[in-house]
């Protein structure tokens, strides 16, 4: 029972064999669980944009409109909705989420995604704005034709209780969701029915005419929140220039 | 596959450097301790209590593992059992010393060393010491603020609250020797523990003249010089009108305590006597008395 | 009196008025109760180049303190892990406001603490005239 | 009005026996004098059991620097050199002396003229007021010619008298001043002499409006001397503090009043000096207040040394029938007594009873962390600290947080809300720590 | 003649005691709690005896059951622990949770650590801060005042906001500063009325049971950090004195921050401490999520005390003359 | 028989959470809920034994003086295979337990325990001790976690134990981590005290 | 100002000791004298910064680039070993004198788990080199600050009599609860 004595060669040596044999070990165990891990991820991934949205046949290849990641989803070739995964700065960090909106630019859905709001307060907001009590529900609204802040800043929605920063970067996370949404370029072109165009252009066209001021209202403030939150524009760009540097490879 | 054959090259690169520096700085700098510093300090009783004149046990340990003998090193908590342990794991020898306990010298209970005056300071005999020599007529006796107490860190020494006085717990101390030490009047003192913790010691330190001494205290040690006759072995002396008794001579032959006129020996431990001799010891003191001697 | 420091190491060698004197330094963790349960207490001796004031009689081999003055305990810490560090981060500013790539200014900012170290080496003489210390006896 | 400048408290002054004229007590028929009635070491006696002697007789040697002479007090027979029990039951060296007649050493100036003249060198005063075991009567008993000799370098620049008597409830100074006003300014002139000075300052607290004036009269006829009234604040009296309120230095810590100039003398020291240098009379009796609330006839005592106590109090009415505590000395600095069959000494200024009701301490409770006993410290010290420090033993911090700086001025225990025993620790604190520093300096 | 007492000198005192102390407190609390009974009713008196009691009650159990000491609940320490706290909630808060507050403020706040005197946090503010934590919609919205007297002011009261959270939430409709000098606003029962509060402040300080050191720099630097926020933007950030009269600030600076037990001693100390607590109060009530920030510079500030008082001494006797030569 | 006391011992006598107070960060930081707590004890637990077993089998073959770094390669495998599968299959769970995980190779009982037992020990030996200590320490997790989420939300396991109004808040969040393992230990060491 | 923001977020609001639970170990062990913590405070900023910068590119460089992302844990642990024990090295070589300093001075600065943990948040955290060394050091004061704030207490507190079965760690962690709800103020601020 001698122990190996502390020579330079040994000591080297073992160590070194002891890493090599740590390397396989890892390598075969990150082989065999690379494929569940990536299944896991995109299980996930699906599962949120199946919860949000009406059933589908197809979904299409991501987009990115505004930073934010787009869905389309198609029934057959009929566009029925997307989903937008967006994110905003809450009161314990950032929360994800992903929103449905039906081909009218109704939310059909939402799924927070990420989050570290506050346990039973900001948390609440997993099912807070799908419960239809007071004026709390989101769902099947388009968030162009009220005013989608909460309550407490003169809006339509009311907020969590006792958490309306979560409720805040909630709604305006929505609301850059519904952005992108809006502002994809190629939303037009793709789009099939017509109806939904017309929708689309009626939305804004009523809201240009019908509340000017509120839709102006609702831009600053996204501009606003914007200014407020410097990390989530640091990130979502990093997002971005990540990805150019992965191109380059 | 590829993953593997990638991981194996990165992390046998990254491993081998790092071993190399690790071995470099291992063999810079880490001292690899001496095991047998651990197998020490598990023998010892881990009280940390700096009895040792180290600080904590550990280092007691170290030195015991540098020491080449283990004659000036003593746990005095652990005693000679502890040490020749250690010495066991050392492969040294150890002296074998006998073990000491901690006596109060004081007898001077609330009921036979009444209290004349009140104190109301600082509970703490340091204090009340630096002030005045006491609420008794007895200027050397125990203050009773238990200074001793607090110092001793196994919970070995305790007031007494019907005497007033501070008591030892045989199987508890130590002799680490912190409350002899701590004491102002300088009342305790290490002495042999002794064969199934047989001790005889004279249980006053009054220096006083007789009369003075016994008005102040009724058990007080007047210096008659009685025991010193008595005893065969010559281990009691008699200076400044107060008898001590030598513990390396003393043979326990517990004459002396029969003589004292004032019940100012004491002997603990010790059977009954099977004879009844007459003496006259006082009250609480009275011991059935068996001449023990050979 | 002067804030001390003080430290227990035992006389390695005696040379003269000097002491050299072997101190443990040991990890964060040694103060904690369970360090035979843990690793991280790690130790590692280190020689102290100490001077003798006192006039008492040391002998090698002897448990002493080894004192020194608190500042320098700060200072030290300022040298030899402060300044470093201000240099990182202030090349790394720099270096990125000079629009150099993330990877070379790390690499350059890591760098600059070999220099750093290396200019230091060059005042090993006032240091070492600076960071004096002194063996007492215990007790 | 000037006062010092860091903490201090407002005790009340209940200074019962302000006015009463001061009494002489009795001779004893049996005195006993203490040899250790001075900062130093006892001094050794130097008559043998059987020898006679006279009042005014040296009867004990100074042993070693700080000590100082001892002389008899009265007339008679050496009976006994030995110790007694002292008023805290310890064992005191003593020469007990059989009192037959008052016959007083013939170079004694008995008469009661005021003698103005003095022609002595600097060096003869400061011997004559050796000889005649001169000590601060002040409260430390300080032997006053060491005072005096100012160590090399070090110049005095003033003379500070201190007339403050802040102590509560005594007034032994103040009748003095009143009654001896002239004789302590020719004391002060000569001690200005001494220590070649040009200007004396006399602090005197405000409450003491009668001297205030009184020695303004005074002054007026005495070039360099001038009074100074103080606003009330105990401890005024201190040496460092009355430095301070009076010419606005601050003594260093762990130095000497010289260090700033200054020298300070009680002005029963003074009266002492005047009666040394002048009249050649040996420091032998002193003036002491015997007090309480409870005490028929408060008064102002006049006592040969080794007198028993008892007789003056015996003159104030006796002791009163609810006495819990008495006291050597003020409320606030002075020592209780365990025993009162003891003689007077330089040390005795007072004797005060205090009612049983009053006797008492309230049960310490937690410190609160209030910091009144900081703000109180005219030290600037943090006596909770201190305490906490001293109860765990850790001498070294103790030293650093100044404890040896504290005057045991008692200001912390007398604010502290939670009745914690502040200054009882401290005291014991400074004590050890005070060994450890002599012990360090004696090594080096 | 009995025994003598023999103890060592002084034999005086000034007859100062910690009960006196607390209780001087009590009473400058006084004009508060009839503001509070003024405007909240039956409910402000329901949630501060239940306070009072139950820190009492905590206080004596613990003391007697767990540490085994001579319970102390009279020198009213916790007497003013259980008002102090119940002036920091609102006045129609759940009993239970009233009571888990003085649970808190006793149990882990104050007993943890020994009793009074060992604490290191404000136990008051420990409780308060607990329950706002553990349940922020209760500890958030306030009964209006002078909705309701009777039992109904505890039930269901009418709920109104605070000065505070108004100011988070814009400065449109601010009440006037008269209405908060004299507590016709919204919010935790005793922190309303800042007259009141000020007068039993100048009673202590008559007293002499606290000094101005604290109080005073507190609100300077609150006067002062608000006043630069106000003249950069009066728009976004209220005016000082709305500052001054809003939220806990003035029975926080009075009352809390100068509790003994955790606040520095020495004169710089105080100072710092105080300045530290008016640079958090405003940086949370500004920018924080929490639309009160005394409780929390306080609790903050109580932490650093001990620093402050191992690094800031007093200055001592001869100290200056020292660096001079 | 006599070898089952290296298992009872890490359970009870050194319990690494409440007498050793070893792997605190851990032990406050995944306890917000009684699964949580559980899981993370779990995934320390399979890291002890499998570093215990494989160290104590390369005892000899290591020399003394890169003992540690042998080791630390050999827990950071297992801490890193027990991270690939919990992201494989229990996706959620390693969202919750975050940075815990990769922590693991810094926890104190794991390189202690294998410096102070596996080092000297047998495999048997060793894996028992890893067992125990695992366990114990998971046992220590599950009860904060228990605790904390019992008192924090009204809940154990998620199953509703009181109304959730009940729930004090505080003790899911940090303070509360805090407040709930500093009473906990004194809990403890009463009882140890008593025995 | 995003650095700023990282900053004030490292220090105050989520703390690495008291919001996130990491490095509790010499929280509660180095935390008993001040000075110790002070110095501490300090080496761990530097050690910590490094550490930061060299697993930033290793996993930039080589984890990245290789794909081998799973190696993270045991490389990171070994190069962070290794580097704490360069430094070392270097130091005794080139200044021994400051090197025999922080011998007497300071512990031995171990590889915990909060200099491991930043290294896996800043990677974690998608921060680019710039923030993760500016979240490195604001996590580093951060510790400093709750290190020495808590040392403050503990000497504070070393010298009242607690109750029995609170001395100890107990009463260490019940007061770094209250600490951090005292933190809790900060919530929000970023
Ligand atoms: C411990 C604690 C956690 C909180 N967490 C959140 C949260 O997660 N989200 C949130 O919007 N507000 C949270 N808040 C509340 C905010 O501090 C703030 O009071 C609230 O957002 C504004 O109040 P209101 O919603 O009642 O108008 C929390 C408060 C506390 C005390
Ligand atoms: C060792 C020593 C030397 C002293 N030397 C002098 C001195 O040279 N000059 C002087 O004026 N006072 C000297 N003093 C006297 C003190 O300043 C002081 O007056 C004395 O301690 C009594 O002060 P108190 O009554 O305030 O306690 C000396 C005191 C001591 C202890
Ligand atoms: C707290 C304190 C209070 C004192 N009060 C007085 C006082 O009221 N009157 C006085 O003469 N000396 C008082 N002293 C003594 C003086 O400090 C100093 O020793 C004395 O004035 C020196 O003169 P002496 O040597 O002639 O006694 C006091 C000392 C202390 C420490
Ligand atoms: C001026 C003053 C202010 C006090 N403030 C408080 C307080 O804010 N909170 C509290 O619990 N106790 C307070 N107390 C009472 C007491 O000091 C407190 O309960 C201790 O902290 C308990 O150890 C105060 C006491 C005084 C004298
Ligand atoms: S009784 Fe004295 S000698 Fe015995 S253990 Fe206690 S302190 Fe030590
Ligand atoms: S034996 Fe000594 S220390 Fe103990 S109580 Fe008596 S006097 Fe005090
Ligand atoms: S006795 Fe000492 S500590 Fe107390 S106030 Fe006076 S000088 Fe300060
Ligand atoms: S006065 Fe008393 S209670 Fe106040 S700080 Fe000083 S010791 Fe503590
Ligand atoms: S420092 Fe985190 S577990 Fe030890």
């Amino acid at each position: 029972m001698k122990r190996l004595e502390s020579n330079f060669l040994n000591m080297v040596l073992v160590l070194t064999i002891i890493t090599l044999m740590a390397a396989g070990a890892l390598g075969a165990v990150y082989t065999l669980t690379e494929e569940p891990i990536r299944l896991a991820k995109e299980q996930k991934k699906e599962l949120a944009v199946k919860s949000v949205l009406p059933d589908f046949t197809r979904l299409a290849e991501p987009e990115t409109a505004n930073g934010l990641t787009v869905l389309k989803a198609y029934n057959n070739d009929d566009f029925i909705g997307a989903a937008v995964e967006s994110e905003a700065v809450g009161f314990g960090g950032t929360i994800k989420i992903m929103v449905g909106f039906d081909a009218e630019g109704k939310i059909v859905n939402y799924s927070v995604l990420e989050q570290a709001e506050t346990p039973g307060l900001g948390t609440k907001m997993v099912d807070w704005f799908k419960t239809d009590k007071n004026r709390q529900s989101i769902l099947h609204i388009n968030p162009s034709t009220v005013n989608f802040t909460v309550s407490k800043d003169g809006g339509d929605i009311d907020a969590i209780t006792a958490a309306t920063i979560s409720s805040r970067a909630f709604l305006s996370a929505v609301q850059s969701a519904y952005q992108a949404y809006n502002d994809n370029p190629e939303n037009i072109d793709v789009k099939s029915g017509a109806s939904t165009h017309i929708n689309v252009e009626v939305t804004d066209s009523t809201n240009l005419a019908v509340d000017a001021k509120a839709m102006e209202d609702s831009l600053s403030q996204d501009q606003k929140i914007e200014k407020e939150q410097p990390i989530k524009k640091q990130v979502v760009s990093k997002k971005s220039s990540n990805k150019k540097r992965g191109h380059k490879k | 596959m590829n993953i593997i054959v990638l991981s194996l090259i990165v992390l046998g690169i990254i491993g081998c450097s790092a071993a190399v520096i690790l071995f470099l700085v291992a063999r810079k700098f880490n001292v690899q301790e001496d095991p047998r510093i651990d197998l020490v300090e598990q023998a010892l009783p881990g009280a940390n209590c700096g009895g040792c004149g180290f600080s904590g046990c550990r280092n007691f340990a170290e030195a015991c593992v540098k020491a080449d003998v283990l004659d000036n090193l003593r746990c005095p908590v652990g005693g000679t059992p502890t040490m020749s342990e250690v010495g066991n794991i050392l492969g040294l020898t150890t002296e074998i010393s006998e073990p000491m306990i901690a006596v109060v010298r004081c007898s001077g209970s609330c009921e036979k060393r009444p209290h004349v005056n009140t104190y109301n300071g600082a509970k703490n005999c340091a204090i009340a010491n630096s002030l005045y020599s006491g609420e008794t007529g007895c200027s050397f006796g125990c203050l009773g603020f238990g200074d001793c107490v607090t110092v001793c860190q196994f919970d070995a020494i305790h007031i007494n609250m019907e005497t007033g006085l501070p008591e030892v717990d045989d199987d508890k101390c130590t002799a680490c020797g912190a409350c002899v030490k701590a004491c102002p009047k300088s009342i305790i003192e290490l002495r042999k523990k002794g064969p199934k913790n047989r001790r005889i010691f004279v249980g006053c330190v009054n220096k006083d003249k007789g009369g003075i001494a016994r008005k102040a205290c009724t058990v007080a040690c007047i210096g008659c010089g009685k025991c010193v006759k008595e005893c065969s072995f010559d281990a009691i002396t008699i200076e400044n009108n107060l008898a001590y008794i030598d513990f390396t001579k003393c043979r326990l032959c517990r004459k002396c305590v029969a003589v004292c006129p004032t019940g100012a020996i004491h002997e603990t431990n010790f059977p009954p006597r099977k004879e009844d001799v007459q003496v006259s010891v006082p009250e609480a003191e009275t011991v059935k008395i068996e001449d023990l001697s050979k | 009196m002067e804030d001390q420091i003080e430290h227990i190491g035992v006389i390695k060698k005696i040379d003269g008025r000097k002491a050299s004197v072997v101190v443990e330094q040991s990890s964060a963790c040694s103060e904690c109760h369970a360090k035979s349960m843990c690793t991280a207490s790690e130790k590692s001796e280190k020689i102290i180049e100490t001077h003798i004031i006192d006039d008492g009689k040391f002998y090698e081999g002897e448990r002493v303190k080894v004192v020194g003055k608190r500042k320098l305990g700060f200072l030290a810490v300022l040298l030899a892990f402060i300044l470093p560090f201000c240099l990182i981060i202030v090349l790394l500013v720099v270096f990125n406001i000079l629009q150099f790539s993330e990877i070379w200014s790390g690499f350059l900012a890591l760098a600059s603490i070999i220099p750093y170290y290396l200019i230091l080496s060059l005042f090993k003489k006032p240091l070492k005239r600076k960071f004096l210390f002194y063996v007492q006896k215990l007790n | 009005m000037k006062t010092f400048k860091i903490g201090g408290v407002h005790p009340q002054a209940n200074k019962l026996s302000a006015g009463q004229r001061i009494q002489q007590v009795a001779l004893p028929t049996q005195a006993v004098i203490l040899l250790d009635q001075h900062l130093g070491a006892p001094a050794t006696p130097i008559v043998a059991i059987g020898d006679s002697v006279k009042v005014g007789q040296l009867i004990a040697a100074p042993t070693g620097f700080m000590s100082a002479n001892v002389h008899s007090s009265v007339s008679g027979t050496v009976t006994k050199i030995d110790t007694v029990t002292d008023a805290w039951g310890r064992h005191s060296p003593a020469i007990t002396i059989d009192v037959e007649a008052d016959h007083w050493l013939e170079s004694i100036d008995r008469t009661p003229e005021i003698n103005r003249i003095c022609r002595l060198s600097k060096e003869e005063i400061i011997k004559k007021i050796q000889n005649a075991g001169i000590v601060g009567l002040g409260g430390a008993c300080f032997p006053t010619h060491i005072k005096l000799m100012p160590p090399p370098g070090k110049i005095a620049e003033v003379l500070i008298v201190n007339a403050v008597e802040c102590e509560p409830y005594l007034t032994c100074d103040h009748q003095l001043m009143m009654e001896h006003g002239e004789e302590i300014f020719i004391g002060i002139s000569i001690l200005m002499k001494a220590l070649a000075v040009q200007k004396t300052l006399i602090g005197i607290e405000n409450n003491k409006k009668d001297v205030i004036d009184y020695f303004q009269r005074l002054a007026n006829r005495h070039f360099g001397i001038e009074v100074v009234p103080l606003k009330m604040c105990y401890p005024q009296g201190g040496e460092k503090q009355l430095i301070d309120a009076l010419i606005g230095r601050q003594v260093p810590s762990g130095a000497l009043p010289i260090e700033v100039g200054a020298v300070v003398q009680n002005v029963a020291t003074t009266f002492a000096v005047y009666e040394a240098v002048q009249k050649n009379k040996p420091l032998i009796e002193r003036v002491m207040t015997v007090t309480g609330k409870e005490v028929k006839n408060p008064g102002n005592f006049l006592i040969r040394f080794g007198t028993p106590l008892m007789a003056a109090v015996e003159m104030a009415g006796g002791i009163p029938e609810n006495t819990g505590k008495i006291i050597g000395g003020g409320p606030m600095m002075g020592r209780a007594y365990m025993n009162t069959d003891v003689p007077a000494s330089k040390r005795t200024s007072g004797l005060l009873f205090m009612p049983e009701q009053d006797s008492l301490r309230e049960e310490p409770q937690n410190c609160i962390r209030c910091g009144k006993c900081i703000s109180a410290c005219p030290m600037g010290l943090e006596p909770y600290l201190l305490t906490n420090l001293s109860e765990r033993g850790l001498y070294n911090d103790l030293e650093k947080n100044g404890i040896m700086d504290c005057i045991e001025c008692g200001c912390c225990l007398f604010s502290c809300p939670s009745h914690r025993p502040l200054l009882d620790y401290v005291r014991q604190g400074k004590a050890t720590v005070g060994g450890i520093i002599r012990a360090r300096n004696a090594k080096k | 003649m009995n025994q003598l007492i023999v103890s060592p000198a002084p034999h005086v005192h000034n007859s100062d005691s910690v009960a006196k102390n607390m209780y001087s407190v009590v009473i400058a609390l006084v004009p508060a709690y009839l503001a509070a009974l003024y405007f909240f009713g039956l409910g402000a008196l329901l949630v501060s005896l239940t306070a009072v009691v139950s820190c009492v009650l905590f206080e004596y159990l613990i003391q007697r059951f767990l540490l085994k000491t001579k319970p102390s609940v009279w020198d009213g320490s916790a007497i003013l622990t259980g008002l102090l706290l119940a002036f920091n909630l609102p006045s129609n808060l759940p009993i239970w949770m009233v009571i888990l507050g003085a649970l808190v403020a006793i149990g882990i706040g104050k007993m943890s650590f020994g009793g009074l005197g060992n604490n290191i946090f404000n136990p008051a503010l420990v409780g308060r801060v607990f329950l706002l934590i553990s349940f922020p919609t209760q500890m958030t919205t306030w009964p209006r005042p002078l909705g309701n007297w009777g039992l109904a002011s505890y039930i269901d009261a009418e709920t109104a906001a605070t000065p505070l959270a108004m100011m988070k939430g814009g400065l449109a409709e601010m009440p006037s500063h008269i209405d908060l000098l004299l507590g016709n606003t919204g919010g935790s029962m005793g922190e309303i009325c800042a007259a009141a509060l000020l007068l039993g402040g100048i009673f202590l300080l008559c007293r002499k049971v606290i000094t101005w050191h604290i109080p005073v720099s507190i609100l300077l630097t609150v006067a002062l950090f608000t006043a630069i926020l106000h003249f950069a933007n009066p728009t976004v950030y209220a005016s000082p004195l709305t500052h001054l009269l809003t939220g806990g600030l003035m029975l926080g600076a009075i009352f809390m921050a100068t509790d003994y037990v955790t606040s520095p001693m020495t004169f710089w100390g105080q100072i710092i401490y105080g300045v530290g607590i008016g640079i958090l109060t405003v940086v949370i009530r500004t920018w924080g999520a929490y639309p009160e920030g005394m409780s929390f510079a306080i609790l903050i500030m109580n932490a650093v005390t001990p620093l402050l008082n191992t690094y800031i001494k007093p200055k001592r006797f001869g100290e200056k003359r020292k660096k001079e030569n | 028989m006599s070898k089952l006391k290296f298992f009872v011992n890490g359970l009870l006598k050194e319990n690494p959470t409440f007498v050793l107070l070893l792997g605190m960060c851990p032990t406050l930081g995944t306890t917000t809920s009684a699964l949580n707590g559980m899981s993370m004890g779990l995934a320390t637990a399979f890291v002890l034994v499998c570093s215990n077993v494989v160290i104590s089998l390369l005892k000899n073959i290591i020399p003394d003086k890169v003992h540690i770094p042998a080791y630390i390669v050999i827990i950071a495998t297992f801490v890193t295979i027990v991270q690939m599968c919990m992201e494989a299959y229990v996706p959620a769970l390693y969202e919750s337990l975050g940075l815990f995980i990769p922590l693991i190779v810094v926890n104190c009982i794991v390189l202690g325990r294998a410096e102070a037992f596996a080092a000297k020990h047998s495999v048997w030996e060793s894996f028992l001790d890893g067992l125990g200590i695992g366990l114990g320490f998971t046992g220590a997790l599950l009860l904060l976690g228990m605790v904390r989420e019992l008192l924090g939300t009204g809940k154990i396991f998620s199953f509703a134990v009181f109304p959730e109004s009940y729930g004090v808040l505080i003790f899911v969040l940090a303070p509360g981590a805090f407040l709930a393992l500093g009473y906990l230990i004194a809990i403890v060491n009463k009882l140890n005290r008593a025995k | 100002m995003t650095y700023i923001l990282i900053f004030i977020s490292a220090v105050f609001v989520n703390n690495i000791v008291l919001s996130q639970f990491l490095g509790i170990c010499p929280f509660l062990g180095v935390s008993k004298k001040l000075d110790t913590a002070i110095g501490m405070s300090g080496a761990v900023a530097f050690v910590m910064t490094l550490a930061t910068i060299i697993t930033y590119l290793i996993q930039k460089l080589v984890l990245d680039a290789f794909n081998l992302q799973f190696l993270q844990t045991i490389v990171f642990i070994l190069v962070i070993a290794a580097l704490v024990q360069l430094v070392e090295i270097m130091l005794k070589k080139l200044s021994p004198s400051l090197y025999q300093a922080l011998g007497v001075f300071l512990p031995l600065i171990t590889t915990n788990c909060t200099i491991l943990g930043v290294a896996i948040m800043v990677i974690q955290k998608d921060f680019n080199l710039l923030e993760g060394t500016v979240f490195a050091v604001s996590t580093a004061i951060g510790f400093g600050l709750a290190l020495i704030l808590f040392a403050g207490i503990r000497e504070q507190l070393n010298m009242v009599k607690l109750p029995k079965g609170m001395q100890g760690t107990p009463i260490a962690l019940i007061v770094a609860g209250l600490l951090a709800m005292a933190f809790m103020g900060f919530s929000g601020i970023v």
